[in-house]
Order: C-alpha cells, then structure tokens, then sequence
C-alpha cells in the first residue's frame, strides 16, 4: 500500500465523518466545524486529483467565506442552544428516509462499479495527463476564453445573490408601511 | 495506485449524506449545510471524471460551481434571519402553515 | 340565397351581443324585441334557405359555404364552415322556428323577473350555438356548437340559482354532459386518426373505403359517439340530468330541453349515418338503449306528481324512441320524429308554464284539477299535443310514432321484440300523458283559496305562440303522410340525398328477407292504435271516475266502453292487477333504480375522486422534509428503472 | 455556419443585455427617494426595449461565445415567450405591491434578473451554462416568494421553495457531472454527435446523468412526485409573484426538457416510458388534489401542476406534431392562466382577503365583466372550444393518437374531463352562490386592465385562429439540436 492509497483512504474516511458528524449534530456550531473538517479533507482529495488550484479555492472559499458566514448567522441569531427544536425524534421515526438515502447511494456505487467508463477514445480526450493540468495558468486560460460566457454569468449570479440578501436581512423602516398584522397573509 | 472510481464513490457517499441531511435535520442551518455538501459531492465528482478524462474543462466548472454555492448560501441566510425575525425559530417542521 | 347561410346563426349571436355586452341595462321592451327580432330574421332566412334548396334537382341539394380556414395541418383541416343539405335545412327550420315562438312566449312569461337582459342573452347564445351544432360542416365546428349549448344549457338550469337546487341541478347537467362529451371527442379522434378528415362530405365519402364495415374499429367509433349522445341526448346511462334540468324556467325546459339541444345527439347520429350503417352492432346497441330508455322513462312518468318531472320523463322516453328509429335504421323516421317531437313537447311544456304561470308557480298535480274553464285556451292546446304525443290518428305524433313502430318491426335490423316494447310504451305513454290532464284540467279544484283566487288566461305573448303549436302539432306530421294511406312520404323522400348510402345498403339486405306486408303494417298500427285508446280509458277511470265526465269526450270513448262491458269490474281488476303494480313498479324505479342506483353511481364517483383527493392531500403535510423524501423516492425509482431496467 | 464559432457576438444577447441594464438601472436608483416609482417604468421599458431585441433576431440563426451561445429559432420563440410573461407579470405586480406596502424597486429588479436567467437557459446547449442560466432564475425567484417578508405565509413559501429548489439543482448537477464523466463534455451538440458511441460506451452513466437532469428539470415545472412544493410556494407567495411561478419558470424548464430530451438524447427508449409515467401521475394527481381545493391561488397550483401534465404528454409522444402543439399549449397557458391568475391579484388588493372561494361569492352581481372574464379563463383551463385551451389539448391529444399514444390521450382526456369539476366551482361560487357578507367591491387600475385585455384577446385570438399559431409554433422547432 503506498502512500498515495494511505492518504485517499484517511482523507475519504474523515470527508465521510465529518459529513455524518454535521448532519446528526444537534448543535449548529459543532456542526459548523465538522463539514469544515469534511472540506478539508476533500480538499486533499482534489489534490489528490490534480486540482491543486481547486484545492485551494475550496479551502479559501468555503471554510474560510462560506462557513465563516454560517457561524456569523449562528452568532447572530444566538442559537448555541438547542432548546427551541424541541425533543429530537426517534431513529425508527426516520427509518424510511435513511433507507432511501442508502438505496441512493447504493444506486450509485452500483453505477460507478459496473461501469466505470473507457473514456479514452472520447474525443478530445488524451491518454496522458497533459502539461500543467489543474494549475492556476491552465484553469485561468479556459476561464477566460471558451467558458468567458459562464464566467460572466456567475458574476450576475452573485450580483442577484446580494441583493436578495440584502432584500431579505434588511431591516426596514420608511419604505415598508405596515401591512395589516404581522400575522396577516401577505 | 487507487483507482479514480474510488473517487467518484466517495463523491456518491457525500451526496447520499447529503440527501439523508436535508431529509432529517430539524435545524434549517445545518439543513442548508447538507445542501452544500450536496453540491460540494457533485464537485469532487466532476474533479474526479476531469482527471480520469485528463480533460481540464471540469474544474473551471467546480469553479462556477462554487460561485452558484456561496450565492446559494448568501440568499438562504438572508432567509434564514427573516424567518428568526418573524417565529422565532429555525425547526423546519414549524413551518407549515400551508398544507393540504 | 345560399350564399347567407352565415347570416343563420349570425343573426342571434349579434343579439346575444347587444344584450350580453350591454348587460340589460336597455329598458325591457328593447331587449325583448332585439332578442325576438335576432331569431324571427333566422327563421325567416330559414324558410328562405328551405325553398331555395327544394328548387334544386335533388342530386345537388347540399350547399358548403367555407368562412375561412380555422385549422390546416398537412393533409388535415377543419373550416369555419357551414353544410346546407336536406337535413340540416329541416333542423335549422325547426329550430329557429320552435326557438322564436319561444323567445315570444318568453317576453310574457319572464315578465318580472330581474335577470331579463340576461335570460335573452343566454336564450339567443344558446340558438347560436344550436344553428352552428345542425349547419357545421364538420366534426371539430359542431363540437364548438355541441359544447355551447352544453354552456347555455349549464347558465339557464341556474338561471334562478338564488335556488341551490337550481345551481347543483346546473353542475349536474354540465358534468354528465362532459362524461358524454368524452365519448364524442375520442370517436372524433378515432374517425380523424382513420379517415385524416373531420370534414361530414369527406368523411362519409371515404369511410366505406377506410372502415371495414361490421369491424371492431367502426363499431367501437360508433359506440363513442352514441355515447356521446346519451349524454345530450339524456339517455341510459346519462339520462340523470334531464329530471334535474326542470329546475330551470319553463321556457327554457320547453326550449332545450325537449324540443332541440336534447335532440342533438339524434341529429349527431343521423348525421354520420353513413358510419352506423357499417356497424350493425353498434346499431343494435343504439335501438336497445333506445326502446328500453324509453320503456323504462314511461314508466316513471307514470308515477310522478311534479307536472314538469312527468313532462321531463316524457321526453327521455320519447327521444328513446328517436334513437330506436336509428337503431333500425330508419334515420328519416327518427328525423321526423323529432320534428314532430319539437312541436307537441314544446308545446306541452309552454302549456304546462302557463298552467304553473297560473297556479303561482305551484307544480305539483296533486293540487291542481279544474282547470278547464280558467284557462281554456292553454287546455285545447295541452289537449292537442297530448293527442299528438300519444298518438291519436291524424295527429303528428301518430304519423311519426307509428312509422317508427313499424320501421322497429319491418327494418332488417329491427325485429319483434323492439315493437312489442315500443308498442307497450306507447300504451304507456297515452296513459301518463292522459292522467296528466285529468289531474289537471279536470275533477276537483284542489288549490287553496288563496292561489285559486290568481287563476288566470296567460297573456297574448304566451297565448299565441300557444295556438301556432297547437296547429303545428296537428298538422305537422302531414309532411310525411305513409305510403300506406297511399300517399307518397314526402318527409322520406326529402331526406333521400341524406340517406342515399343507407338506403341502398337497407335496399340489399332486403332482398333475403320477406318485406312487411301491407296486410302486417295495418294490423300493427290497428293493434296500437287500440292500446292507446285503451290506455285513454283507464286514465279516464281511474283520474276522473269520481268527477262529472265532460260529455264530448264520453261519447268519444262510449265504444270502448260498451267494449270493456262492466266499468266497475275492469277497474278493479285493472287496478289490483295491472294498474298497482305498475305504479309500484314505476316507485320502484324512480327511488331505487333512477335515485339510488344511478344518481348514487354518478355521485358516488364524484365523492370516490374526493376520497382518493383526501387520501393523496395526506401526503401534503406541509413540511419541507416530507416534500424532500418524496422527491428523494421518485428520484432512486427513476434511476432504478432507467439504469437497471 | 460556424457551430464553434469564436466570435464574441454581443448582437446575440442584446435582449438579455437591455433586460441586465435595466436591472442595474434600478439597483441604482434605489438610493433616490422616488424609486419606488420610477423602478416599475424602467423595467417596463427594458422588457419593451429586450422584445424590440428579439423581433431584430427573428429569423437569426446564431452561434458565440465559443459555442456557448445558440441564437436559434427555437431559443428566440422562448425569449419572446419569457418576455411577454415578465411584462404581463410586471403589469399584475404593480397595483399589488403598493397596496400591500412591498412595493420594493428590488422587486423589478429581481424580475428582469430572473427573466435574463430564463433566456440564458433556453438559448445554450450547453449543459452548465444551463445550469447557471437556473440559477440566475432560481435565486432571485426564491427571494421574491419571499419577499413580503412580515408575512408568516410569504416566508414560509420562500424558505420552502429555496430549500427544495437547491435540493433539485444538487441533483440536476449531479447528473450533469455523471454526463459530463461518460462524454468529457457539456456541450450537447458533441454528445448528440457521438451519442451511439458514448452511449454504447457508457449506458449506466448516461442513463443516470438523464435521470437526474429529468428530476431537476421536472421539479422546475412541478411533475409528480416532485411536485409538493408547488402548492405551497404558490399560496404563500405574492400573488403576482404566483403568476409569474405558474408560468415563467414552467416555461423554461419545459424549454430545458424539449432541448435536451427531445432534440438531444430523443430515442431512448426508457425515457420514453419516464415521460409516460410522469405524464400519467402529473396530470391524475394535480387534478384529484384540486378536486377539494378551498383556496384559489392553490387550486390554481394544482391547475398549473396538471397543466404541464399535459405538456408531458407532449413530450412522451416526441415528433414535430406534439413538440409545436407543447410550445402552442405553452403560449395558450400563459395567456388564460396569467388572465386568471390576475383577476385573483385584483381581487385580492382589496384589504383582509386571502383568495378563499368565500370571497368570490357575489362577484357576478358586482362586477359583471370582471366575473364573464374570470369564467372564460376558467373554461380556457378546462379546455373548452373555442378557447385557446380547447385547441391546446386538441392538438397535444390528436398528437399522442397519431403516435399511438391511445391509452395516454385517453387518460389525458379522463382527466381534463374530471378538471371541469373544480374549474366549474370557481364559475358557480361567483355566479350562483350568496352569502352575508356583502361582496367588497374591487378597484380596477389601469395596469390591470391592460393585462386582462391582452390575455382576452389572447385566449379567444388563439382559439378563434389556431392556425396562425400552430404556424408559429412549428417556425419555433428549428433549433442547433
């Protein structure tokens, strides 16, 4: 076993805790740091791959943007406790659903074992891994020439994302006269 | 050597976690953060064909697909705070008003 | 003159305009005579059109006027455009005709009532729709006509839907109108999938060659089409809606539903006459449903007190009778039936209006009686129609009725059985219609004082049209006098370029089988024509025995009487052994057959639908989770099915 | 024709442009104190301006942006398709979001933002330009169901329709990821080049990638089982924002699905039988749900889920006849459903009205016209001649028959049948029902009338003239796949 196997199989292991961990936490901080731990062991993985750069954006963007933006709200809104969920409900109630998340994954596995694919004589594929795969440089150059359309569109994603938020978390004062009650349907 | 199936297995793991998160977590943040690992699953498994392929195209799109992520999570916190404001709690299951 | 045809249904959709856009905000007088003159210049175009196709040579007497070109996809295309042949000429004759004595009878009888503007409007958008259901000259157009008149049907059955009943008798029509409608739109379909046409000419011409005559395919078209017109036409197992329909004002009952959107599904079937030749199962279908609906509708009638129920019922059983002329395949006996049916049960219905009209609105016989002498012009002609519906020589309805009679015995494909039911029924038939008059207009004056004291002759505008029906309906079966008489029958040969296929498919079949005799058909009719007079007598007896008898029509049924020897005997005996159980009989199929069984099938589906509703809206709880695991289960069997499969 | 062509053509997008400047446009007039007024007008003149766009490209059959762009017929027929929804949407938003004090100038903003993403969508064949062109739709989409934020049922419907959207795109891009492994590409011009090849190469990917771009797309147009967020979003949301859900987005995905379904991966056989089953469930379970609907605007969800149940039914039968009759019953829909769903808006500017069936009792006595309006978008929905509706199911019904889809027209036709019941409800309760309660009387604006009269004319115009439209719906099938 070489260190490579070594590497994918701590870092598959701990992405794989690290999302169990989130998903069964109760509390939203502790569950917070551990998709952080699962993304940085997926950032390994990318590595792994060849997607150096990739690598490091997940790490800057997400742990470092993305969540930090969890945990802000999470502060924000004080919801370290975990008394307004209320009593969490039985395992057996949830029986069905985590059945169906397994069948999934089996599903895929299935997929993926049976028929990993003999791209090779795709067309515009090549046999060997080409100069410079997963830099900066040859991300960039694609970026900017045959993906400039997504690229842009992405920015308009983002410029519609912030103003929504702002729509939403603002605070109004003038510009919103009261409607009927609070509690009145729109 | 392991084999870029492998990979794309533990692509398929996250994103089954993934669904069993938004399918049974109460709390509406950690409900969002099964939604990001959902797209973060389908992330590691364009890497992962990107490489088998040794076709780079695949990364530039796990690079929008961040972008489309942190837009996602920027308008669902928002929502989030909204809906603080209004019921004082984020239990999912509080929320439903409309039904039937 | 053909080149007006347009101007037909045009004339009464300008009318439903001006009086639906402006939303009876004219004064009264206005709308009444917007509405009147819409239909009167229809008819008169009518007339018109009529003689102008009787000057052609017969072989060419069918006008195709194109307004414009509604539907073309490759081969296939639908026009707005309009058929002139025999046929429709005698329908849009009838039909505007029966329509303006109506829309006249109208203004007298919708008088005071707040929704005036509104009842013309729908009055004239209903013979909009009606002319454009007779005169289209295809398929996809006539449904246009054949679902407005469903509408217009739908908007005055609630007309006064300040009574719930009114409204639910509505909803009620509508959706057994639209289960029909399913059987007419998928035997389109199959005809358009066949014959790449919808087009009438285009149809008939090229079905002998698309269809294999007695196949599944023919026979399945037709029986979607035949049951689309059960719906319409409120046969078994549709009929259910027709009861409920009286709910609306009596004009209207007399107009739609009795004297022409009810026959549309007569017209529908003699229309593609060319289609039900070639499937003789189909026909034997048709004249099956057709003599037993109209048995088993006689039979209600029998026992019902609502004087516009029996009326109701009547229809049902007549239009039985229509579609047993079909189901023979004695298209031109079925047409002129319901000619003669449009004149005696419209006429019915307006008298039984004016009857109620003067009894304050109260429908119900049993408080009723003695009216002769208040109002005796709406009795002499109650008294007509009723002659002509039951049969009586020399009124129309004897003339149309028997030749169906003798058609169902004589036709290849009729044969005993479907006379000896039909013959029954007439018996029937005099004997509720006779009972009607008796309770009615005779014996005991059973209303309270204070309705007795507001008994009056309706006014001039109900009169009139009162007395041109009365006249038509004794003299309208004369067009089509049987050539047993020795007269040639004019109405038959009139429909000849329509039925010219059928004829001689009926012409071959006949050469293996005796035809009727002249000896037969005059004992048939005989046999009939005694059952009635028969059937007379015992109303007589049994509705009038205690009452002074008025003496005309004593000596009318003195012979009869010295015939039946012992009045007293007879009675009873026809009371304990006949009379009794026929009117259990016919409780017995109203409560638990028409009431229990049909109306609760109907209406069980409709609760059925609101239970699998309620059980599936069990899924919708509400909660975010649910909806995901159910998006969840349908995306793992997707992908089960697709990639394991 | 270059198909990869280079070229950085911006002619190709200037619909989507102006709609984006308008946008930007209002975003910065937000910092003056009189945006709240303007805002409206010069969303109106982008969509004006954006239409004007289109019209210039009629006919264009175009390529750029290194292949990423497709300017084809059949994308500029959906570009006008998603324009005129925006406008008429715009029109019914107006008056409502004044008087109910969310007349925010984000809101246009949104719209036009929303709209451009819709473009984007149906004008790529590429699968992740797609991709981001529904996101660009979704998000702002989100927000808006939301965006009475006081309102307890707003938000719900926001959180709701945002948790189940992300929920849907994870797996639409999940099966793009296993597209993208089997071809190593997203164009679907390529994988459509060599679509024997690849999928002899790789079937199980293939097929796993189209079953997860199906749910993702289907949930966008509401297909059971993918459907429960529907009635929801579309109760709990603002009215006006409804009617743009019921259509824009439908319209979209519906453009997605015909791209990528019927004009790239078409001849697979057990995508056939998907279609069909999705067919069948969409059309029974919209219209059984609707049968005890006690509320308009959700009564009209399960109306719009059925809807495209009947759509599908279009794309199950695949071929030209079915795909031009799809995009005519599309423009017919969104002509009787935005008429529909803007009588509901007027009647619910009215104060304390929540658009239950109480409410319309006593409408035909008041507002005579506004209720003949109401009653003929009803029986548009129900399918009767000589309504736009009638011709719509005609055609998609005639279709399936020639095809040999007999027992698909049949539970087709069952279930438009059964639809009359509850669209009848609607006529009946303003027509024949009373109450106590004295009916509030509405007050029509100028903005609303102009939308009633446009989707009239449009519901009687297609019905009386279906030709004309089936003409133009068949120019719409030209399309780079």
């Amino acid at each position: 076993m070489n260190l490579d196997a070594v590497i994918f199989i701590i870092s598959a292991i701990v992405a794989v805790l690290g999302a169990s961990m989130m998903i069964f936490q109760r509390n939203p901080v502790m569950a917070v740091l551990s998709f952080m731990v699962s993304l940085l062991a997926q950032a390994v993985l990318y590595i792994q791959l060849d997607a150096l750069f990739l690598g490091a954006v997940l790490i800057i963007v997400y742990a470092g943007a993305v969540l930090v933006l969890f945990l802000f709200v999470i502060m924000l809104l004080n919801l370290r406790t975990t008394k307004e969920l209320g009593p969490s409900s039985s395992l057996m109630r949830h029986l069905g659903k985590y059945f169906l998340s397994f069948l999934l994954i089996m599903e895929f596995v299935f997929i993926i074992k049976s028929s990993f694919f003999k791209g090779a004589s795709l067309v515009g594929v090549m046999n060997m891994k080409p100069e410079g795969f997963g830099t900066v440089t040859s991300v960039a150059t694609l970026l900017f020439t045959k993906y400039l359309y997504p690229f842009e569109l992405t920015s308009i994603l983002i410029l519609v994302a912030i103003v929504g938020a702002v729509v939403m978390a603002r605070k109004d004062k003038n510009i919103d006269r009261p409607t009927e009650n609070k509690l009145g349907k729109n | 050597m392991i084999s870029i199936s492998s990979y794309v297995i533990v692509a398929a793991v996250l994103f089954g976690i993934g669904t069993l998160g938004v399918l049974i977590s109460r709390n509406i943040i950690i409900l969002f953060m099964s939604l990001e690992l959902m797209l973060n699953a389908a992330s590691l498994a364009i890497i992962a064909f990107s490489r088998e392929l040794n076709v780079i195209d695949g990364h530039v799109f796990v690079f929008l697909i961040l972008a489309v992520a942190a837009a996602e999570a920027a308008v669902g916190l928002a929502m989030v705070i909204t809906l603080f404001r209004n019921k004082e709690t984020l239990n999912i299951d509080r929320f439903n008003l409309m039904k039937w | 003159m053909s080149e007006y045809l347009f101007l037909v249904p045009l004339f009464p959709l300008i009318g439903f305009l001006i009086n639906g856009l402006l939303l009876g905000r004219l004064p009264r007088s206005m709308i009444a005579f917007i509405a009147c003159v819409s239909v009167g210049l229809s008819f008169i175009l009518s007339l018109f059109l009529f003689f102008g196709l009787k000057a052609m040579p017969p072989e060419i007497r069918i006008v195709e006027q194109v307004l414009f070109n509604w539907i073309i996809a490759g081969s296939f295309h639908a026009n707005i455009g309009f058929m002139l042949d025999p046929l429709s000429a005698v329908m849009i004759m009838v039909v505007s005709g029966v329509g303006f004595l109506i829309h006249i009878y109208s203004i007298g009888y919708m008088r005071g009532d707040t929704g005036y503007g509104r009842y013309f409007a729908y009055l004239n958008l209903f013979m909009f729709s009606m002319l454009i259901l007779v005169l289209a000259d295809n398929f996809l157009f006539m449904f246009v006509g054949w679902e407005g008149v469903g509408l217009c049907s739908y908007l005055l059955i609630g007309f006064w839907f300040e009574k719930k009943s009114a409204s639910d008798a509505g909803k009620k029509a509508f959706i057994t109108n639209r289960v029909g409608d399913f059987g007419f739109l998928l035997g389109m379909f199959i005809i358009f999938w066949q014959v790449g046409s919808l087009n009438f000419t285009e149809v008939m011409a090229s079905a002998p060659q698309v269809f294999v005559s007695g196949g599944v395919l023919i026979t399945v078209t037709c029986l979607l089409l035949f049951f689309g017109a059960t719906g319409k036409s409120a046969q078994i197992p549709l009929y259910v809606w027709l009861p409920d329909a009286m709910e609306g004002p009596t004009p209207v009952s007399a107009l739609i539903h009795a004297a022409t959107m009810v026959t549309a599904g007569v017209y529908m079937i003699v229309r593609t006459n060319v289609l039900f030749i070639m499937a003789p199962d189909a026909l034997m279908v048709v004249a099956i449903i057709g003599v037993v609906t109209a048995f088993y509708a006689a039979t209600i009638g029998l026992a019902q007190n609502d004087i516009k129920r029996v009326l109701a019922y009547s229809t049902i059983s007549q239009l039985g009778y229509m579609f047993l002329a079909c189901g023979v395949a004695a298209f031109s006996a079925g047409i002129f039936h319901l000619m003669t049916h449009a004149f005696f049960k419209a006429l019915l219905f307006m008298c039984a209006g004016s009857v109620i009209h003067a009894m304050s609105g109260q429908q119900d016989m049993r408080y009723m009686g003695g009216l002769k002498k208040y109002l005796p012009i709406t009795f002499l002609s109650m008294l007509m129609a009723t002659f002509a519906i039951s049969g009586i020589p020399g009124f129309s309805g004897f003339f149309s009725k028997d030749e169906i009679l003798w058609k169902s015995f004589s036709s290849p494909f009729g044969n005993y059985i479907l006379w000896a039911v039909g013959f029954i029924t007439a018996g029937l038939t005099a004997f509720y219609m006779f009972r009607l008059i008796y309770l009615t207009f005779y014996g005991k004056e059973r209303m309270d004082e204070k309705t007795k004291a507001h008994i009056h002759e309706s006014p001039k505008s109900m009169t009139v049209p009162l007395i041109i029906l009365a006249i038509l309906s004794v003299i309208g079966g004369w067009v089509g006098l049987p050539h047993l008489f020795g007269f040639t029958n004019n109405f038959e040969h009139w429909l000849e370029p329509v039925m010219r296929k059928t004829n001689q498919i009926i012409a071959a079949r006949r050469i293996n089988e005796a035809v009727g005799e002249t000896g037969i058909e005059w004992g048939l009719m005989i046999a009939t024509v005694a059952l009635v007079l028969i059937s007379i007598y015992f109303a007589y007896l049994i509705y009038n025995k205690r009452t002074e008898l008025a003496t005309s029509l004593r000596e009318k049924f003195s012979s009869v009487h010295k015939l039946l020897l012992n009045k007293y005997y007879i009675d009873e005996f026809y009371g304990a052994i006949v009379i009794r159980p026929l009117i259990y009989f016919s409780l017995f199929l109203w409560k638990v057959i028409d009431v229990a069984v049909i109306d609760g099938f109907i209406n069980g589906m409709a609760s059925s639908y609101d239970d699998v509703s309620g059980t599936l809206r069990t899924m919708q709880t509400g909660r975010v989770r649910t909806y995901a695991t159910i998006f969840l289960a349908g995306v793992v069997i997707i992908i089960a099915y697709m990639v394991f499969y | 024709m270059d198909l990869t062509s280079a070229s950085i053509n911006f002619s190709i997008i200037y619909p989507e442009i102006s709609l984006l400047i308008a946008a930007a446009l209002i975003l910065v007039s937000v910092f003056h104190k009189s945006a709240n007024r303007i805002a409206p007008y010069i969303a109106l003149i982008g969509i004006v301006v954006s239409i004007a766009m289109i019209f210039k490209q009629w006919g264009h059959q175009e390529s750029g942006f290194f292949g990423m762009i497709t300017c084809d017929s059949f994308g500029v027929t959906f570009k006008l398709i998603f324009d005129v929804t925006a406008l008429l949407s715009l029109l019914i938003a107006h008056r409502y979001m004044i008087s109910k004090g969310i007349n925010r100038p984000e809101f246009y903003a949104l719209l036009l933002i929303s709209t451009m993403g819709m473009m984007v969508m149906a004008n790529t064949t590429d699968l992740i330009v797609i991709f981001l062109g529904l996101e660009i739709m979704s998000v702002p989409l989100y927000v808006m169901a939301g965006f009475a934020k006081r309102s307890l049922w707003s938000s719900e419907a926001g959180i709701k329709y945002f948790i189940m959207g992300a929920f849907a795109s994870s797996f639409l891009l999940m099966g793009i990821a296993f597209i993208y492994g089997a071809s190593s590409t997203t164009d679907l011009r390529r994988i459509v080049a060599d679509f024997h090849f690849i999928m002899s190469n790789s079937p199980a990917y293939m097929l796993t990638g189209m079953a997860l771009i199906l749910v993702g797309f289907g949930f966008k147009i509401g297909a059971v089982p993918f459907h429960s967020w529907v009635p929801d979003v579309y109760e709990g949301a603002p009215t006006p924002v409804t009617a743009f859900f019921s259509v824009g987005p439908k319209a979209a995905g519906i453009a997605a699905l015909l791209r990528i379904f019927i004009f790239g991966f078409a001849n697979v056989m057990m995508l056939s039988t998907v279609f069909w089953v999705l067919a069948v469930l969409t059309m029974s379970v919209g219209n059984i749900l609707a049968l005890k609907q006690n509320n308009i605007k959700r009564l009209l969800a399960y109306s719009s889920i059925a809807h495209a149940g009947y759509i599908l039914v279009a794309l199950t039968v695949g071929g030209n006849d079915a795909i031009s009759a799809a995009i005519f019953y599309l423009v017919a829909y969104i002509m009787f459903n935005l008429g529909a769903f803007a009588v509901v808006t007027l009647m619910e500017t009215r104060s304390g009205c929540k658009s239950d069936f109480s409410e319309l009792v006593g409408l035909a006595k008041v507002h005579p016209y506004l209720a003949a309006v109401l009653t003929l978008f009803m029986f548009a929905l129900a399918g009767f001649p000589p309504t736009a509706g009638f011709f719509g199911k005609f055609y998609i019904f005639s279709a399936a028959i020639k095809s040999g889809y007999i027992w698909l027209a049949v539970i087709g036709m069952l279930n438009s049948f059964l639809s009359v019941y509850y669209y009848l409800r609607v006529v009946k309760t303003s027509y024949f029902d009373s109450s106590d309660k004295s009916f509030i009387p509405v007050k029509y604006s100028l903005s609303i009338i102009i939308v009633l009269v446009i989707t009239v004319i449009g519901t009687l115009g297609i019905g009386l003239f279906p030709q004309q439209f089936l003409n133009w719906s068949q120019s719409a099938l030209f399309a780079f796949l």
